[in-house]
């Protein structure tokens, strides 16, 4: 089997005073859906953090593509091809939605290419071209969202990471965002998916981790997911 | 009639000089939350060096704003490299870099006082003559501030809107984590921020000499005004502070025909203390929701 | 707020009524239309996922955040539009999800300014810390276990530490009703049973307890009854060892189908 | 020892220096600027509490001192008053207004509190310096009813040249020293007990300390109330000391001064403000020669602090002594 487009070793990370993440390790290869699912509060934002250079490594190592990028700053890791569509959608929110998704591409400075991913964005996610001009902070949930994952898909990266993509939307915008994630996943791109919904994660994926106090209590396939009840179970602590 | 269009435009001419050191002060709170006491001091050191190149250099009057425009950039990026760089993580920022301004500021203008002595100078920078204006006449260096006045603010508004910085800029004051995810180097955005405020203070400060005259304490008048402008309109809000700034320009121009020179600036005191009480966030400010 | 204290524990009416209230952000009902009950000494424990508008429902009770509409009452009285100074003194503490705390002060003195001005507003608070106070936080500092850790900043301790101190700067303040907002959240096993163990004696004084909580055995296996909440609304009352089996429960948590899954799986006679 | 107990004990040794200061330096010049040292002290003091015990960023401390400058000034001027009694008075009118801008900071926050003090301040200045028109005449001249730019003078004195003769200037040393001790003690029972808890707890976290039931309205009011009594105060006794009272009281450079020593000192500290104010002050004398770099100084000098000793001197002190002992033990 080929190295891992991203693999992270031993890591441990955290704020002050605390360990959120101990020990944890996990890889991903290129092409892949890999999902990490886990109750809330038990380091899965914190994970993507630290992949993304939001927040520091305690101790372990992280390797994207070949190279040993510990330590880099979330630009640097952007610069690498490493893009992250955090939580709670950190939009540009005095922006509109065309020069939020231009943001995306900042770094590419080839402007066709630019103007080519921008109609990809407009293809997967319709909406987001009838609200070109409209303030971010004006939009509603759902549409925040569709630009937040818009945008991530802008910088047209080699890996692309999302937190809880279908956190606090309603069950129909849920179906919606979901359906761009298979479209995703059929075209081909390298996706880390975030979620505390397993089962909807776990029709997607080629692997799942499942996070349990910060580490990795259990890792396969998707239907080895969900032919195991008992994991599914311990989710809820029964 | 003729009372109006002098109190317009010398409103007018008020609004352009505040506004340009507004968007100034506007842009480095919006962007790092940082009130820069020191911004008056800046702007004394671009009128000075436009002075000093033209009158003692005897170079053309090109150069003058060139000087200023320099002078002001390199203190901007120095108050970066030396103050803000190393403060930026450290807890309390905020009341900090109020406090360590505040002290540069009060040290950069003893230094211009050493420099070029405590007599008011003139501002070799200043157009002669005068225009009629429905049997007014105006003149022409008022003219002169209000043109590039407004020009600066059509630039910077260019600058934020139309170019690459001008959107990592605005996206680093909205959103500092995802701008950095987005590929910004933040810190280097900050850097180029009071770089570019603090060419603005030095074109403000030739404006504001050559309306009356340098002196070491001259930016202290201007940059008061700037605060009061951005507070009005939310500090951090640079379009706000381009409006407010014209507002409270002809405001204060009302207020001086009105009530006799001296009232102009309480007026416009008066009524930021007023705008507080009534919208502690300025007119165009928002609450923000806070978790704890 | 006098009549307040004279009511009896034991009293049959309810401590707490949540009566059909929402919260509006924006188009965003973030709390809809929800109506609820806690009797004294009872522990009712609130889950959902995150963003079903738990904590902005303890905001609106606790009155740092406006109710949009409904009514909140507290022991009879209302409390819709009190502020969370006077909710405070009524009777009711919370603690808070990211680990509030006054950083700069010790744990000493975290407790000693919830002694002071907690119970009831004081109308001078004087130069000198009261014996009674004192002796108030002298068994705070025992009942949480922080009595090692007294002098140390607040700012300094680990998350455990932080949690047990917001729990006790609450019950220092005498309260009838305790809310806790996520109390173990990123805790260990072992330091969750730690807090466990705490709460069980504080439970013994015969103190209300509402609890938010993502982990649902913690959840499950201290509170009387449970209400899950999605959207914003109610989806689930009741006895907390039901919940499994709660077909709209575990849909949320899990995604469609998983009831049928667990429920195929756990029940020998069907094969799935 | 416990903490009052130390508090005494660098309370008594601070007051018995300052006690011997007039009879081993029986120079007038020294007096003076001991006694100007005390005023600024009790100044600072009572910033402090606002600044950094309650983290209230006013910078309208110099307005509440005028304040009491000038209406003791204008008691005895205009009324014919007792010094004695307009002291008190002018402290008095100082509360009110404080508590007058307390109000009017209710709803803001950090750098928005600033420049609305600061604005409260100029507009104060302004009134003062451009008021011109004649309220009472004298032979020669007509004065204007805040004194203008000129300022105000022959409202009277102490009266302690009839007993003391040509020591007089050593008995207002002991009242300023008084006045000072009166108010350290006053900030340290405040600093230190409950009041303090209170101030502390809404500065770290609003809104955790209104659920634990701390009003912000009450304290935050009680907090301006507070410090602007002594801070009035001192203006009274600023201007009675010096027989006059002048718009400079509003200076930056003044205000720079008074910020300097705090930061100096250490911001929040319980007697950082008065070392700060000693190092601060004794500076400035030693850089008489070079006077005219003594802004540039004073500027440099915060910049630094802030930068490098955020805590100030105390502060940082008494960290590296906790982690010293700390690792002793």
């Amino acid at each position: 089997m080929s190295d891992p487009l991203l693999s992270v070793c031993q890591v441990f990370a955290g704020y002050t005073g605390r360990d959120v993440l101990r020990d944890l390790s996990l890889d991903v290869h290129k092409g892949a859906f890999v999902s990490v699912i886990g109750p809330n509060g038990h380091g899965k934002s914190t994970l993507l953090k630290c992949i993304s250079g939001l927040l520091r490594t305690g101790s372990g190592s992280i390797r994207f593509s070949g190279d040993d990028v510990t330590g880099l700053a979330a630009p640097a890791m952007a610069a690498l091809g490493l893009v992250h569509v955090p939580q709670g959608d950190m939009l540009f929110a005095d922006m509109t939605v065309q020069e939020n998704l231009m943001m995306g591409a900042y770094l590419t400075s080839d402007r066709a290419v630019v103007r080519r991913r921008l109609d990809e964005v407009h293809a997967i996610l319709p909406r987001l071209a009838d609200r070109r001009q409209q303030l971010a902070r004006t939009l509603s949930g759902g549409e925040r969202r569709m630009v937040a994952i818009g945008r991530g898909l802008m910088a047209g990266g080699r890996l692309t990471m999302f937190d809880e993509p279908s956190l606090g939307l309603a069950p129909v915008i849920i179906d919606q965002i979901y359906d761009v994630m298979t479209r995703l996943r059929e075209s081909g791109r390298t996706i880390v998916l975030v979620e505390e919904n397993a089962m909807r994660a776990a029709r997607q994926s080629d692997r799942m981790y499942l996070l349990d106090n910060g580490s990795m209590a259990w890792q396969g396939n998707g239907e080895e997911f969900l032919a195991r009840p008992e994991v599914i179970r311990s989710y809820l602590g029964g | 009639m003729e009372v109006i269009v002098q109190v317009i435009a010398s409103g007018l001419t008020l609004g352009a000089m505040y506004a340009v050191a507004a968007v100034g002060l506007a842009l480095v709170y919006g962007a790092l939350g940082m009130l820069n006491i020191a911004h008056g001091a800046i702007l004394t050191f671009g009128g000075y060096a436009a002075f000093y190149v033209i009158t003692s250099l005897g170079l053309p009057m090109v150069a003058g704003v060139a000087a200023a425009v320099a002078a002001g950039a390199l203190l901007g990026l120095a108050i970066y490299v030396v103050l803000v760089h190393g403060m930026l993580s450290a807890p309390a920022f905020e009341t900090n870099i109020f406090i360590a301004t505040f002290g540069i500021g009060m040290a950069l203008e003893n230094v211009v006082l050493k420099l070029f002595g405590a007599y008011p100078a003139a501002q070799p920078l200043a157009l002669d003559g005068a225009v009629a204006v429905f049997d007014v006449f105006i003149p022409v260096r008022n003219i002169a501030i209000l043109v590039a006045g407004v020009l600066l603010m059509v630039a910077t508004a260019w600058l934020l809107t139309r170019t690459q910085t001008g959107n990592a800029i605005r996206a680093t004051a909205q959103n500092r984590a995802a701008a950095e995810l987005m590929g910004v180097r933040v810190r280097w955005i900050y850097a180029q921020v009071l770089a570019i405020s603090g060419a603005l203070a030095g074109v403000s400060g030739i404006m504001v000499s050559s309306l009356t005259n340098l002196s070491p304490t001259m930016g202290g008048d201007p940059m008061l005004k700037a605060f009061i402008v951005c507070v009005v309109a939310g500090l951090g809000n640079v379009y706000g502070a381009m409006i407010a700034a014209i507002a409270l320009g002809l405001v204060e121009a009302t207020a001086q025909y009105l009530l006799g020179v001296r009232f102009g600036l309480a007026t416009l005191l008066v009524l930021v203390i007023l705008t507080l009480i009534w919208r502690p966030h300025g007119l165009f400010g928002r609450t923000q929701v806070q978790r704890l | 707020m006098d009549g307040l204290s004279h009511e009896t524990a034991r009293s049959p009416r309810p401590l707490l009524v949540v009566d059909g209230v929402s919260k509006h952000f924006g188009a965003l009902a973030a709390v809809d239309n929800l109506s609820f009950e806690v009797m004294p000494g009872e522990v009712l424990g609130i889950g959902g996922p995150n963003g079903a508008g738990k904590t902005t429902l303890f905001d609106v009770i606790t009155g740092l955040d406006r109710a949009s509409s409904g009514r909140v009452l507290f022991a009879g009285h209302d409390i819709t539009r009190a502020g969370p100074e006077r909710i405070c003194h009524a009777g009711i503490a919370r603690t808070f999800q990211l680990n509030a705390g006054f950083d700069t002060l010790s744990v000493r003195e975290n407790i000693e300014v919830a002694a002071i001005y907690g119970h009831v507003a004081p109308v001078f608070p004087g130069f000198r810390i009261r014996p009674v106070i004192r002796r108030r936080v002298d068994a705070a500092l025992e009942l949480s276990g922080l009595a090692g850790r007294a002098a140390t900043p607040a700012g300094e301790l680990a998350v455990l530490e932080r949690k047990l101190l917001m729990v006790a700067t609450a019950i220092v303040t005498q309260p009838r009703l305790l809310m806790l907002d996520e109390p173990v959240g990123g805790l260990t096993q072992a330091e969750m049973d730690a807090f466990v163990a705490m709460l069980a004696r504080i439970r013994g004084e015969g103190m209300a307890i509402i609890l938010i909580e993502h982990v649902m055995r913690f959840l499950v296996s201290l509170a009387d009854r449970v209400l899950i909440m999605h959207h914003g609304e109610r989806i689930y009352e009741g006895r907390p060892d039901d919940l499994a089996n709660d077909r709209r429960v575990v849909d949320v948590y899990l995604g469609d189908g998983a009831a049928d899954l667990i429920r195929a799986a756990l029940d020998p006679g069907v094969v799935p | 020892m416990t903490a009052p107990g130390k508090d005494l004990v660098i309370g008594v040794v601070l007051v018995a220096i300052a006690a011997t200061v007039p009879f081993l330096f029986p120079v007038r010049y020294v007096i003076t600027q001991m006694t100007l040292l005390f005023i600024y002290a009790i100044v600072v003091t009572q910033w402090n509490l606002v600044l950094g015990v309650a983290g209230i960023f006013s910078l309208a401390q110099m307005a509440l001192f005028a304040c009491g400058a000038y209406a003791t000034a204008m008691l005895g001027l205009y009324l014919d008053w007792s010094l004695w009694a307009a002291m008190p008075a002018g402290a008095m009118i100082a509360v009110v207004v404080g508590l007058l801008i307390g109000l009017a900071c209710l709803r803001l926050k950090g750098p928005y509190v600033a420049l609305l003090t600061l604005a409260i301040a100029q507009v104060a200045y302004l009134v003062i310096i451009t008021d011109t028109d004649c309220f009472i005449r004298t032979e020669t001249r007509c004065e204007p009813f805040t004194g203008g730019a000129s300022g105000l003078r022959r409202f009277g004195d102490l009266g302690l040249r009839e007993w003391l003769g040509r020591d007089w200037i050593i008995g207002n040393y002991f009242v300023g020293l008084g006045l000072l001790v009166a108010a350290m003690a006053f900030s340290v029972a405040v600093a230190r007990g409950p009041l303090g808890l209170a101030f502390r707890a809404l500065r770290d976290n609003l809104g955790y300390a209104r659920s634990r039931g701390i009003s912000q309205f009450k304290y935050q009011l009680v907090v301006f109330a507070l410090s602007a009594f002594f801070t009035g105060l001192a203006g009274a006794f600023y201007a009675a000391h010096f027989k006059s009272v002048g718009p400079t009281i509003f200076s930056f450079s003044l205000l720079l001064l008074l910020l300097a020593m705090i930061v100096v000192g250490g911001l929040g500290t319980i007697w950082g403000p008065i070392v700060g104010a000693t190092l601060v002050m004794f500076a400035d004398e030693g850089l008489r020669e070079v006077q005219d770099f003594r802004t540039l100084g004073l500027g440099l000098t915060l910049a630094l602090f802030v930068l490098l000793l955020p805590d100030g001197l105390t502060g940082t002190a008494s960290r590296l002594l906790a982690r010293w002992r700390g690792s002793g033990s």
